[in-house]
């Protein structure tokens, strides 16, 4: 195999690594460094150091309201976006859904779908059927964009995994619930993991759906963030999405743990 | 332990029938062999006995109990998959156990003996705590083998177990699988497109041509009598050479399309075309001058290329325009080129119907 | 092979296709029924049937002028995207990056980025080492966000090539530059294909980032549609809407008779 | 078409050495086979002769002239790939051409008409407007082999061309490729690890294990005369027993561990604890109350499970507490579990050194 990369191809590749260690964890860390700041005001680069603006956030009720919603928010959609993503995924795996190819490009989707154009028509939709938006709009709004994540990441764990095993288990005396528990969910354990973190990732970080599903009481973190922005910007802000990224890293350090990150990362 | 009945059994995808009326009738203890090449349908026939497919046509018994209709699970049989097909989340004795959890055999003291004692019959008692990702193939092999004895099934299913090892392990398995069939006596139906492996094994083949059973035999039987030319070429891979049978002074006589002829066995009914099968060892080399020993009738032919094979070597003789392949002991080397003599012993000659006629 | 799905999983699975067709396909067929709409308002159902929102956008200066800058970025994002993470992608296929695994985990990280934390990072990062941000910035963000798919539709097109070929090619005596060009690159075409498709559409349709770095004269497609709908929603925004899904339409149309959609579905 | 030459080649992945000095000449014309088990370095030869790996030590000269710095592309091979790394988005006939087109070979006129002749010399002409994902293993492996010879190539390297066919076509590629040989007389140096094909196509086999040439001759000699253990085994299996050599009143015997004798050629000088190689094929088995031919020594055994090959028999023997396996005739068949005797031909007994003396 080749292992020597041509020179041009290398510069570039460099030049990702570059641009991306400058432009994707810098902002991060221009965020962490600004939480800390005593300043009143968002500056980089900060000045001082404190923990005022974490202790602002715990304190105030609006933010804490937000994160419950968020923490709600995210929890529903990962359970209902890895419960009907993997069964979608064992289905299109077996060829058992209508047009299974068509299927596995139409999961494509939530990353074709212009955003902004989806929560727009989705608030029209949902006032047409349904009347005033609520949690359970936000609900079904984040499972039908995560939801194919986990169909993704499970279809790919589903494709490694030997074809064989749930009929082996048949001849091995295992019924149907047998086969499922035993063999199939194990299976699949790896790819539903991995789904269901972004799953709730995506939900727990989405912006522009709960922005303009937004009502009075309806207010996800994210939301809160960006009004806080828009109208009274102060290191607060900085603080709490400090505190977003950190919980962003744990649950990626407990998958490592629980399943080692490669499996996770390659499905 | 059981015997096994198949009767007429069809089986269609679609528009296309892959199987078309095959009946077997195994009885308890026999060891079989489905024997074909690659998309005859014997793979597909192992799956209706283990309840895998369903049929189009046809029934199933085991023991005398008609299973046709029933699921896998409530089928009393085991199947080894060519993949193996092990459980990667369960360690090698979970993975043994598995069966007899599923079919509530034993207490679970006595399913751990059993267990222990399937491992030790394969040879892998020592790697009990194992996931099947941590061991070679050929011990992936010995463990799917432990566990599909292991629950002593009334029919042993085995789907070309052995067709992902090297040529060295496949052929101690060959030795291993005998034994254990002896020892254990279950009723098994082994699947393979390797002629030497079906030949090894079994007490019975069945070689199964597009869908249907072209012969049914003892290895020895089949071997030695192939009742057809695909038969032939399949089993010990003989020469098919087109003659034309007439009747000479002394009994019938095979011409070829040179012109030369071949005294054929009494025994011979058939006259006009005929396919002759003539197997790679019982041609005999000779050098154009030499006197045969008595009894071979002597064809002249064109020498080709030596293969070397160490024990033997294998020559591609040109006779008229047939290419025939021939092996013969490596203590003699013929010149390459050269006109030579096969000698044959006419008893050792298959005459059989031409393929269009 | 297994070909029967266990009925709870069916039954989940279908559920999943009824809420994907009722609201993802759903809220755009709203959005298409809302711009043909005679009504001043945005109301679904739409009364009578109109094009002259479509007329309003495509006489209107100021959404020609938000088009044309999406519509540039887009492309100099795809460009830039597909050229950096394609060489990232062989260069981390050939392990020729520093911890290659580790980098294919990172490249998860879009997905896990807190959108709205990395915009305001970003927009402090850059004010503080370049000053104003320009079409620049909106760029280098996009470009850091697209790279990582096409490195992973690219990863997943090398994962299924012979490793061999361009060892085979330089036995034939094949030069550097003459693998590079014709052994290398069409063996990556269709994984940079998708990935160059993502990317666009990522950019034209992207709304967070591109809204904390607006300012006057650096509005996008997307902002300019969620400035009109705070200020003076009227349904000439959903008609720029369904022109965007067209063009999405359209590129997908396009890439399937080029390259086949399974290729890229897959990859 | 040149002379290969290599010079105390030494090759280290990291600590680890995996080729500790090889040293090959390889005279113009010739068909060599670098033979040995997987992961025993030939392959990393091999491609260090094709320029893909660097040596640690040593030198490569193709032709007279020292390549061991210059870059494949720069070196007049060409290379088959086990996996035939064939150019999927190029026909065949554009695949084939590749070499012609990079090494500047010709007019476009005759690069056609020589890839046309290539592709008619394996058979495929026919098929120049297919893209190989359109052809079967078999097609694949003969548009590699085309492409391979369209340059007549100073050197021509194998590395496992045949190891994804099937047996039968694997026999007949065998015969091709000696006749591809004959015909156009290519310097080639062949990589596998299945001594059959070495035997056959090679002029001269280089044994390797563990890095290092273990023996070096051509086919004959190395099947008939094994060097060490390691080439008995590899070459033809032989089976291999552990005995003393002692001297007896008409010569040297070897006693094994059960007590009994046999007697050894008179040229063997070894003398106290020696591997004795025995062939599978070199073993007569007959029964315990037989006259043996003339010349043949006896050895008692106690006889175990048999397996039917068709042609022949395998049967496992057991000599005290050591298990040989017998070939023998189809035409006899002995009875399970019986006292046997083995006829040996002290001739054919190879005497090695204890691995451990």
């Amino acid at each position: 195999m080749v292992r020597s990369v041509p020179p041009l191809l290398r510069l570039l590749a460099w030049v990702f690594v570059a641009l991306s260690a400058l432009f994707l964890i810098g902002p991060l860390i221009v965020v962490i460094g600004v939480s800390v700041s005593e300043s009143r005001f968002i500056a980089f680069p900060p000045s001082g150091f404190s923990l005022r603006w974490y202790q602002a956030v715990l304190g105030s009720d609006t933010y804490l309201a937000a994160a419950w919603l968020s923490l709600r928010l995210a929890v529903l959609v990962t359970f209902s976006a890895t419960l009907l993503g993997g069964a979608a995924a064992v289905a299109i795996h077996r060829r058992r859904l209508p047009a299974s190819e068509a299927m596995a490009t139409f999961f494509l989707s939530p990353l074709v779908l212009p955003t902004i154009i989806y929560a727009l028509g989705m608030l029209m939709l949902w006032s047409a059927l349904f009347g005033p938006v609520s949690l359970l709009t936000l609900w079904v709004a984040h499972t039908v964009i995560a939801a194919p994540y986990v169909v993704r990441t499970t279809l790919a764990v589903l494709a490694d995994s030997d074809p064989f095993l749930e009929e082996a288990a048949a001849t091995m005396g295992a019924g149907r619930l047998q086969r499922l528990w035993l063999v199939v969910l194990p299976q699949c354990v790896p790819g539903l993991a991995a789904g269901a973190f972004f799953a709730f990732n995506l939900s727990f970080d989405e912006a522009v759906v709960s922005l303009f599903l937004r009502r009075p009481g309806l207010t996800t973190l994210p939301v809160h963030i960006y009004n806080q922005l828009e109208f009274s910007p102060d290191p607060s802000v900085a603080a709490v999405s400090t505190i977003m990224i950190a919980i962003t890293v744990a649950l990626i350090v407990i998958i490592d743990r629980i399943l080692g990150i490669q499996k996770v990362a390659s499905s | 332990m059981a015997n096994l009945r198949l009767r007429d059994i069809r089986k269609s995808f679609g528009q296309t029938e892959v199987l078309h009326g095959i009946s077997l009738d195994i009885p308890s203890g026999a060891f079989i062999s489905l024997l074909g090449a690659s998309g005859c349908g014997k793979t597909t026939l192992l799956r209706i006995v283990a309840g895998l497919e369903s049929t189009t046509n046809g029934t199933v018994e085991i023991d005398g109990r008609d299973v046709t209709h029933l699921p896998p699970e409530k089928r009393d049989i085991a199947m080894m998959f060519q993949s193996y097909a092990l459980l990667p989340h369960l360690n090698v004795a979970e993975n043994v156990r598995f069966p007899l959890r599923m079919r509530g055999i034993g207490a679970p003291g006595e399913q751990r003996d059993r267990v222990r004692e399937a491992l030790e019959t394969v040879q892998l008692g020592h790697l009990a705590e194992r996931r099947p990702r941590q061991l070679s193939g050929g011990q992936q092999q010995r463990v799917a083998l432990a566990r599909a004895i292991v629950s002593r099934p009334k029919v042993l299913l085995l789907d070309e177990p052995l067709s992902n090892l090297d040529a060295r392990l496949r052929e101690d398995m060959h030795v291993e699988l005998i034994e254990l069939h002896k020892r254990l006596g279950l009723t098994t139906l082994f699947v393979t497109h390797d002629q030497e492996e079906a030949l090894s094994l079994s007490d019975h083949i069945v070689l199964i041509n597009e869908g249907r059973v072209e012969q049914e035999d003892s290895p020895t039987e089949i071997y030695t009598n192939p009742a057809t030319p695909f038969a032939s070429s399949f089993l010990g891979a003989a020469n098919l050479v087109a003659a034309v049978v007439e009747d000479g002074p002394g009994g019938p006589v095979a011409r070829f399309e040179d012109g030369q002829t071949l005294p054929l066995p009494e025994g011979c009914h058939l006259r006009g075309p005929v396919t002759l099968a003539l197997r790679q060892e019982d041609i005999g080399l000779f050098a154009a001058d030499e006197t045969l020993p008595d009894g071979r009738a002597t064809l002249r032919a064109r020498l080709g290329t030596r293969v070397y094979l160490g024990a033997r070597n294998r020559y591609v003789v040109h006779l008229g325009d047939t290419r025939l392949r021939v092996l013969s002991g490596a203590d003699r080397t013929l010149e390459d080129g050269g006109t030579v003599q096969l000698g044959v012993d006419p008893s050792r000659i298959r005459v059989l119907p031409a393929p269009d006629g």
